[in-house]
């Protein structure tokens, strides 16, 4: 199978600081592949490899299945937007993005279209004339966006490019650059702290822990079944509630119980078997936590009191207490409860998930 | 008392000097303080004058007798030695009289002349001549007619240094040979301009032109470097002054064996007192000022005169003294001195500025061939028509 | 600092009494206090010395002093003869081809050194004291040195000649019409070093984020160098320029101690004839007008440009 | 290219899955001794050593010789016979007029003078640097103009003005006065040195220490200058080499008991009467340039690269 | 009435380029005012004239009612996170975080222990010895925030502090920052580009475009009531669905219509009278569409076919066409709609809003 970028066992350290260890990745011709992970993880430096501008310690990396470790950044064909930006400070906006194409010695007029065509996109174009210096944060941010857009390349790599952006534009832009990738059909490696971001433009997800990658999945997969405590709690804002406790035996069906309350594990998915007694963590996320008439009848009667009410425009985010727990729960935005109020409490077992609560592997 | 004494006698022979002057003033009972800086003229004269003016003067400086010190004197800033002049009757003992002349602004005294050193020679390489198979020439005209017959031989007829002061002297030292006393007075005493572009004096630029293609192929700089292609017996000769006699020495050559030294080029054994003086700042503090005189008394003093001007290699100020120790080139020209052969230099006649004009015309003259001589006697007029 | 200084009473009511005027903007004369106090030696320097300096010097060009500055006015005397004299065309002439190159042989031997020290070599601090050592030595010696190796008779010319090579000829410092270039081989020898070393400082200070943009552009090292890291260091260049040039305007002991200006008035300077005619020939007068022609040149080209490249726009 | 550092797995095809390693380089490219580029930039540098060395080498081989040698020529040829003894001689009995120390004497009247000058001159320029750069204030540029044509003037011309200044103000001949002249003549290059290097720093770390509570010099010594290192370096080289070396201003403005070690030096090397000892003169100079070279090699370990690194994004 | 920080007509240009216009904005004392707007609308120029870093070319500036306009930084009493961070680059993070403390003379004792309780909160305990060059991007913007959280000021302005962190890390830090509001009571100036950040941390939220503040009202307003259609179309992602019609007469009621269709705006709240005829622009958040079951029976029968459907985990976002519109729907992420599907639509017109379609004002 013929993979555009690939990396095997690529390790990095900086003196005694080992970033990267063993990392294995496979990115399919095409794809879109969204790096997520916590601050400080390696992904810039997994881009900074990919790209050549960091010799890694060990492994080999491959694009168009050519080995590449040793070779050129310029001869691998990649183009890059650096999360620090990296303008060149005393090159007007239009040289910056034009440096790379004159260089190429791509014709001026083909240049000037190119050129045009990232401002109208990026929404830059009255800054032509400007240089860094005398830009906002987010038009530098736009202006390396741009300076990668311009070149044609196989392998585009994104370091946080949306960052410094407001919502409207960031929404735009993201388009923008689905559409992009869907006519030029590149692959496009793209490190995100926006989960939005990542869900729609992800064929595939990589979350990273430590340097090392922990799931590698498509959007819905990782959203709904997590491979581990780690990538649950990750992944959706707010995160996911988590409940420690235990499997139990209750009246030949296994139940999830914490604190002396016990949820039905009715509709939950594995393929392994629940033993009871088992030492596990259950992950419900806000937004499947059930309220009072969405309950259905069967379940079990929880009853909780809303501590905090956050009304965040489209939802209303409630902090409920119970049992100890501290429970997030996402509802309408049109359904307003006062602190105090006391609510019933459901979990939807089918996309809750159960890691061990040892090696916090899903169960 | 201290006093502070600047001079620029720093090298081997001229130190050794100096501390014959400071052993006689220390006897005194006074303390010389040294402050030697080298370089003469340019290098050391603005640190004399910056000193002098900035109001921290030292208590006596070396200046080359004549128009140096004009202005300081003229300032007030320098110190009247009549009364010491008078009293020790420097006008009677110091020969020749010229040499007080020159300390002599407006009648009164402002200097302490202590030595004598003279230009007028012509070092002659004999080893050179012998190579070429030519005798050893006697006088400039034979220098000349041998010339061919060195150059055959691979030898520079004549080492000039690229420094425009050597070039300059050897034109004036010239001058002096070929045109005579009363000429050489005339032009730059006179600042006859007239006489100066007339056709005595064009003939002695046609010597200069000669002397000019003797010179070619001298490839140094330094005249120390001009004056070890004659020990070396790469050149034939060089103009130079009494001082070139301790390179001699020093290479271990003989007067009169390895080398021949020619006084007033062999044409016309004159010598020019050119030569060094002490002058006095004015000095506020009284016990300074008597030590300032001290010093000019010591200066003269005939011991003083002996044991510093046989370090040093130049003749005394005086004649009443016996420098039996003296070598052959030197007891020629301390017998020049004794017939009173003397004339003032062109340092004494001409203005610095005057002389740095002519520095750069000769200069200028002996490295470009393509300057023909009339032209740079119409330059030369010129000079000595605006010279003061 | 406060307006509390300035005003009389404190206002009941600031906001609404404020209203849409710049009230309260303190005295100009204390803001950035600390900056003008340590600005003071600087503004005394620039008006005592170098203003006050200057101007003396002017004046006394229209003197006729001689060993000491005396108000004696003689007009423009001073200057007729200035440019009468042969030595100080030859000079200004040789200024200007000596400044040339220097300027673009130094900048680009100097840069190119500095580049290569740059790419983490190694012994590169052995490396950048070779080049610098030429720096630190007194050039009356090192004059004599490179007269010794350009000599035609002992130096470079005579080992290559009895190496085989018999019709060689290299004489740079006794052929008047190449003379000034004797003197430039010598005056980059000692010069490029320190440029070098300024230069390096400025590539010391470009952000290692730049390359890395710049090799995932495709952009080849030299034109890097050429199109992105020289503009950035434009400020650095600017400093390195104004050092290269007022050592070129004010070069002096490099001709005194190679040649003396020769062979003949071959490899005079103006600042050699400035201060032969001060110190030598005692004629202030003269050296002062040499050194006026000369401060007004400098004058009438770097006072447009610095009014550019400092005044008005801010930094950046 | 190709390499053969992972032969357990050569054999596998395209298909592998992940985690295995196919063949090819791998890990950090070697560096390699000989690569082309490597010959380049060692042979350019080798080049130009030599071009600076040369002079050096017939310094050092002259010193080295006795002046019989010297006068038979060939300044290249080692000497036949080492001497240390126009070193010592250089060094410790070389007479400049009656004092017979050589540039012993002098030394620590250099070291006095220089190392005041050097960090007076450096503190005053980089302080108005960093004013000018910085706290920007009207008028400013008109004198920092006025500063850089002043270093266009030849430092001879302003001798007398100088003398008049320092006689009104009574430093004339002192100490103080001779550190105050290396100061006015340093400042026009150190003030534009520093000015521009200051300008080049990301401003928002300015602002940064000044949202901190930073005063004006608080700000210069504690972000500014240990941001400057390579800079100051650069000052330290000028100033030191510039003041080691002065000879006319030490002699100008100062009286004998301070004479630095450069008018020994004058003295053995610049005597325009008698003899020339050329290997004297070379190995004086070389011991001159010797504080110097130190300063050049030791101040090497500031050079450091990519100062401002992660300061600011943008 | 006592202000924490008040701004009276400030302008401020790049020589040519006007960055504000006659800004006014008063901010109350412990008020948490966030700052929304377009990428280079002028925000951080705002928070660089408040902090004393850029000289305002006229208008003045209030710090509890004292006039600072002309006064050094360090005398406002403020602390600032700068979007480019801008960390001393010599220094090492301790260094970088207790130099604000060392300048102001705090006993060492004291300043090690704000630092280490900052670097707690930030989660770079483990970085304090390194210098900024070897921290990741999002670590030197922990760093930048933690810069400000450690001094005692009256003032803090935040640029854009959380652009870089990942979403877990970013809401602990809101949360930390919402903590940290209450307990210090002090004024917090705050951009940012994320909207729930805007939302959940603000006690009211200014909108800027080109330098001119346009709403400046509490969050709740600001997203169902914008006070015209810059501020409706800035806030909420995916933005509000916009339609341009008239308003029209049907049988006694005032109804919007629109390329054919009609809508009945029952519910909607106005000052003014709607006057047939006028020329206006509804706006309907995605989560106010209807869909389906969910449209009351009472409301007109619209078709729409579904055109995209775009899961985010908690949510469904639907790309409808009705009418020449594309509609954006915010649906519940258990709902599933494929491509092509019709639906039944509608629009909650109780929190709609309409616009004057040429003066853009809210009606
Ligand atoms: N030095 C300058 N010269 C000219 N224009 C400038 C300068 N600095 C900033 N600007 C312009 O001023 C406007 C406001 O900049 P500012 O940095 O305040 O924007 P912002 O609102 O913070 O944007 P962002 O969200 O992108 O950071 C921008 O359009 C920018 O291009
Ligand atoms: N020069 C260096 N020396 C030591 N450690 C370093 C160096 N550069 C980076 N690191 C460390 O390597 C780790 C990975 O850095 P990297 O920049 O790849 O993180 P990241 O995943 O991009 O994080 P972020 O989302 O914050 O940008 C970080 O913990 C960082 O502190
Ligand atoms: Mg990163
Ligand atoms: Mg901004």
């Amino acid at each position: 199978m013929s993979y555009s970028v690939s990396i095997k066992d690529l390790s990095l350290s900086f003196g005694a600081v080992k970033v990267l260890e063993n990392l294995n990745l496979d990115i399919r011709d095409g794809e879109f592949l969204v790096l997520l992970g916590s601050s400080g993880c390696g992904k810039s430096t997994l881009l900074n490899c990919i790209a050549g501008l960091l010799e890694p310690t060990d492994g080999q990396i491959f694009i168009k299945d050519r080995n590449v470790t040793w070779e050129e950044p310029k001869d691998r064909g990649i183009g890059m937007v650096f999360q620090s930006y990296a303008l060149y400070p005393q090159m007007s906006v239009e040289k910056n993005l034009s440096f790379g194409l004159r260089v190429a010695k791509v014709p001026a007029d083909k240049i000037r279209e190119k050129v045009a065509r990232a401002a109208e996109i990026l929404q830059i174009q009255q800054l032509l004339d400007r240089k860094p210096a005398a830009l906002s944060g987010g038009q530098r941010q736009r202006v390396a966006i741009g300076r990668a857009l311009v070149r044609d390349v196989d392998v585009f790599l994104f370091d946080e490019p949306l960052s410094n952006l407001d919502a409207k534009l960031r929404s735009e832009l993201r388009v923008e650059i689905k559409r992009l990738h869907q006519s030029l059909k590149n692959t496009m490696i793209y490190v995100t702290h926006d989960q939005i971001e990542a869900l729609t433009l992800a064929d595939r997800i990589a979350i990273m822990k430590s340097g090392v990658i922990q799931q590698l999945d498509d959007p819905m997969t990782i959203y709904n079944r997590p491979k581990n405590l780690f990538v649950a709690g990750f992944i959706g804002s707010p995160p996911m509630n988590f409940f420690r406790g235990e499997l139990a035996n209750r009246e030949g069906k296994v139940v999830f119980t914490t604190g002396g309350a016990d949820f039905s594990l009715y509709g939950y998915q594995t393929e392994t078997s629940l033993e009871p007694g088992r030492k596990v963590v259950l992950g419900v996320r806000p937004e499947h936590v059930m309220l009072d008439e969405d309950v259905p009848e069967a379940a079990e009667i929880h009853e909780a009191t809303v501590d905090i009410e956050e009304p965040m425009g489209a939802d209303n985010l409630l902090w409920l207490k119970h049992a100890g727990h501290v429970i997030s729960v996402r509802t309408a935005g049109t359904r307003r409860y006062s602190p105090g109020t006391k609510v019933r409490l459901g979990f939807d077992m089918s996309v809750a998930s159960l890691f061990d609560a040892g090696t916090e592997e899903r169960i | 008392t201290d006093l502070e004494v600047t001079h620029w006698w720093t090298s081997g022979g001229e130190a050794a000097a100096v501390a014959e002057l400071a052993k006689a003033f220390d006897a005194t009972g006074n303390k010389w303080v040294d402050g030697a800086i080298a370089g003469s003229g340019g290098t050391a004269r603005p640190i004399m004058v910056s000193r002098i003016t900035g109001g921290d003067p030292m208590g006596a400086t070396q200046f080359n007798h004549g128009r140096q010190a004009e202005e300081l004197v003229q300032s007030g800033l320098m110190r009247d030695l009549t009364d010491v002049a008078t009293k020790e009757n420097w006008k009677e003992i110091i020969r020749p009289a010229s040499l007080l002349d020159s300390c002599t602004i407006d009648g009164k005294i402002y200097c302490a002349p202590v030595n004598i050193h003279s230009w007028q020679w012509l070092w002659l390489s004999n080893d050179a001549f012998t190579k070429a198979g030519v005798e050893v020439p006697k006088n400039w005209d034979e220098f000349v007619a041998a010339a061919p017959a060195l150059e055959k031989a691979g030898v520079v007829p004549l080492a000039v240094g690229g420094q425009p002061w050597q070039s300059n002297g050897a034109f004036d030292v010239l001058f002096l040979a070929l045109a005579g006393k009363d000429t050489f007075l005339k032009v730059f005493g006179d600042k006859d301009a007239e006489l100066a572009a007339g056709p005595e004096i064009a003939k002695i630029f046609k010597a200069a032109d000669d002397a000019r293609r003797l010179s070619k192929g001298t490839n140094v700089q330094d005249w120390n470097q001009a004056t070890n292609m004659v020990i070396t017996g790469k050149a034939g000769g060089q103009i130079m002054g009494d001082w070139a006699q301790g390179e001699f020495a020093l290479a271990g050559k003989v007067a009169g064996k390895d080398y021949t030294c020619l006084p007033g080029l062999g044409v016309n054994p004159v010598i020019a007192t050119g030569g060094d003086a002490f002058y006095f700042p004015l000095l506020k503090d009284e016990a300074k000022s008597k030590a300032q005189e001290v010093l000019a008394s010591t200066l003269v003093a005939p011991t003083t005169q002996v044991a510093f001007n046989l370090k040093k290699g130049s003749l005394p100020v005086r004649g009443d003294v016996d420098l039996g120790a003296a070598n052959d080139c030197m007891k020629k020209g301390l017998d020049i001195l004794a017939k009173g052969d003397v004339i003032p230099w062109t340092d004494q006649l001409l203005s610095a500025d005057s002389q740095k004009q002519k520095e750069d015309l000769f200069s200028e003259f002996f490295a470009n061939p393509s300057m023909t001589p009339e032209d740079a006697q119409k330059r030369f007029v010129d000079i000595i028509a605006s010279a003061d | 600092m406060t307006d509390q200084l300035t005003g009389p009473l404190p206002d009941p009511f600031p906001v609404q009494s404020a209203g849409r005027k710049r009230s309260g903007r303190p005295n100009q004369l204390l803001r950035n206090l600390n900056a003008k106090i340590a600005s003071i030696p600087m503004v005394l320097t620039a008006l005592v010395i170098f203003l006050g300096g200057t101007v003396w010097t002017v004046v006394y060009s229209f003197t006729n002093s001689k060993l000491l500055p005396r108000a004696k006015f003689v007009g423009f005397d001073q200057y007729e003869r200035l440019w009468a004299a042969p030595r100080w065309l030859v000079s200004i002439e040789n200024l200007a081809i000596y400044g040339l190159f220097t300027l673009i042989f130094s900048l680009v031997i100097g840069f190119v050194l500095a580049a290569l020290m740059d790419q983490k070599i190694r012994f590169e601090n052995t490396f950048r004291t070779i080049f610098l050592y030429p720096f630190a030595l007194s050039f009356i010696v090192t004059g004599l040195v490179w007269q010794w190796v350009l000599n035609p008779e002992f130096g470079i010319q005579s080992v290559v000649r009895s190496l085989g090579w018999t019709s060689f000829t290299f004489d740079p410092l006794y052929n008047s019409d190449i003379v000034i270039y004797g003197v430039l081989i010598a005056g980059l020898w000692q010069g490029t070093g320190l440029v070098m070393c300024l230069l390096l400082a400025g590539l010391r200070g470009i952000d290692e984020d730049i390359w890395k943009a710049s090799r995932v552009d495709g952009i080849p090292m030299w034109r890097t160098y050429l199109f992105i890291v020289i503009p950035m260091m434009r400020p650095v260049f600017i400093t390195t320029l104004v050092i290269i040039a007022s050592g070129i305007v004010k070069v002096y002991d490099l001709v005194v101690a190679q040649t003396s200006g020769g062979p003949g008035i071959a490899s005079e300077v103006p600042a050699k004839y400035v201060y032969d005619y001060m110190f030598q020939a005692q004629n202030l007068g003269q050296g002062f007008a040499a050194s006026t022609m000369m401060l007004v040149t400098v004058a009438i080209i770097i006072i447009p440009w610095a009014y550019l490249e400092f005044g008005g726009k801010k930094r950046g | 290219m190709d390499n053969t550092g992972s032969l357990n797995s050569s054999a596998t095809g395209m298909d592998e899955p992940a985690g295995r390693l196919r063949a090819g380089p791998r890990g950090a490219k070697p560096k390699r001794r000989l690569s082309s580029r490597n010959i380049m930039i060692y042979g350019t540098l080798f080049v130009a050593a030599a071009y600076y060395l040369l002079p050096l080498y017939v310094m050092v081989v002259t010193s080295l010789k006795g002046m019989p040698e010297i006068r038979l020529g060939n300044i290249f040829s080692a000497p036949v016979e080492i001497t240390f003894e126009p070193w010592v001689k250089a060094w410790a009995t070389a007479c400049t007029g009656l004092n017979c120390d050589g540039l012993s004497r002098g030394f620590w009247n250099s070291v006095r003078i220089t190392v005041p000058s050097t960090l007076i001159s450096i503190l005053i320029a980089s302080v108005n640097g960093y004013a000018l750069a910085n706290w920007r204030f009207k008028g400013a540029d008109f004198f920092f103009t006025i500063l850089i044509v002043g270093a266009f003037i030849p430092y001879q011309v302003m001798i007398y003005p100088i003398v008049i200044v320092l006689r009104e103000i009574g430093l004339y001949g002192s100490l103080s006065g001779l550190v105050i002249v290396h100061t006015i003549f340093g400042m026009p290059i150190l003030t534009l040195l520093f000015r521009n290097y200051f300008t080049s720093l990301p401003e928002e770390l300015f602002k940064a220490a000044r949202i901190d509570g930073a005063g004006f010099w608080q700000i210069y010594f504690r972000i500014m200058l240990p941001m400057s290192l390579p800079i100051f370096v650069v000052a330290m080289i000028l100033q030191v080499t510039g003041i080691w070396n002065d000879f006319l201003f030490g002699v100008v403005f100062t009286r004998p008991e301070y004479y630095p070690m450069t008018v020994q030096l004058n003295n053995i090397v610049n005597s325009v009467q008698g003899v020339k000892e050329y290997n004297v003169n070379m190995a004086a100079t070389l011991l001159t340039g010797a504080v110097p070279l130190i300063v050049y090699f030791v101040s090497g370990r500031l050079f450091v690269r990519g100062i401002a690194a992660g300061a600011v994004k943008g």
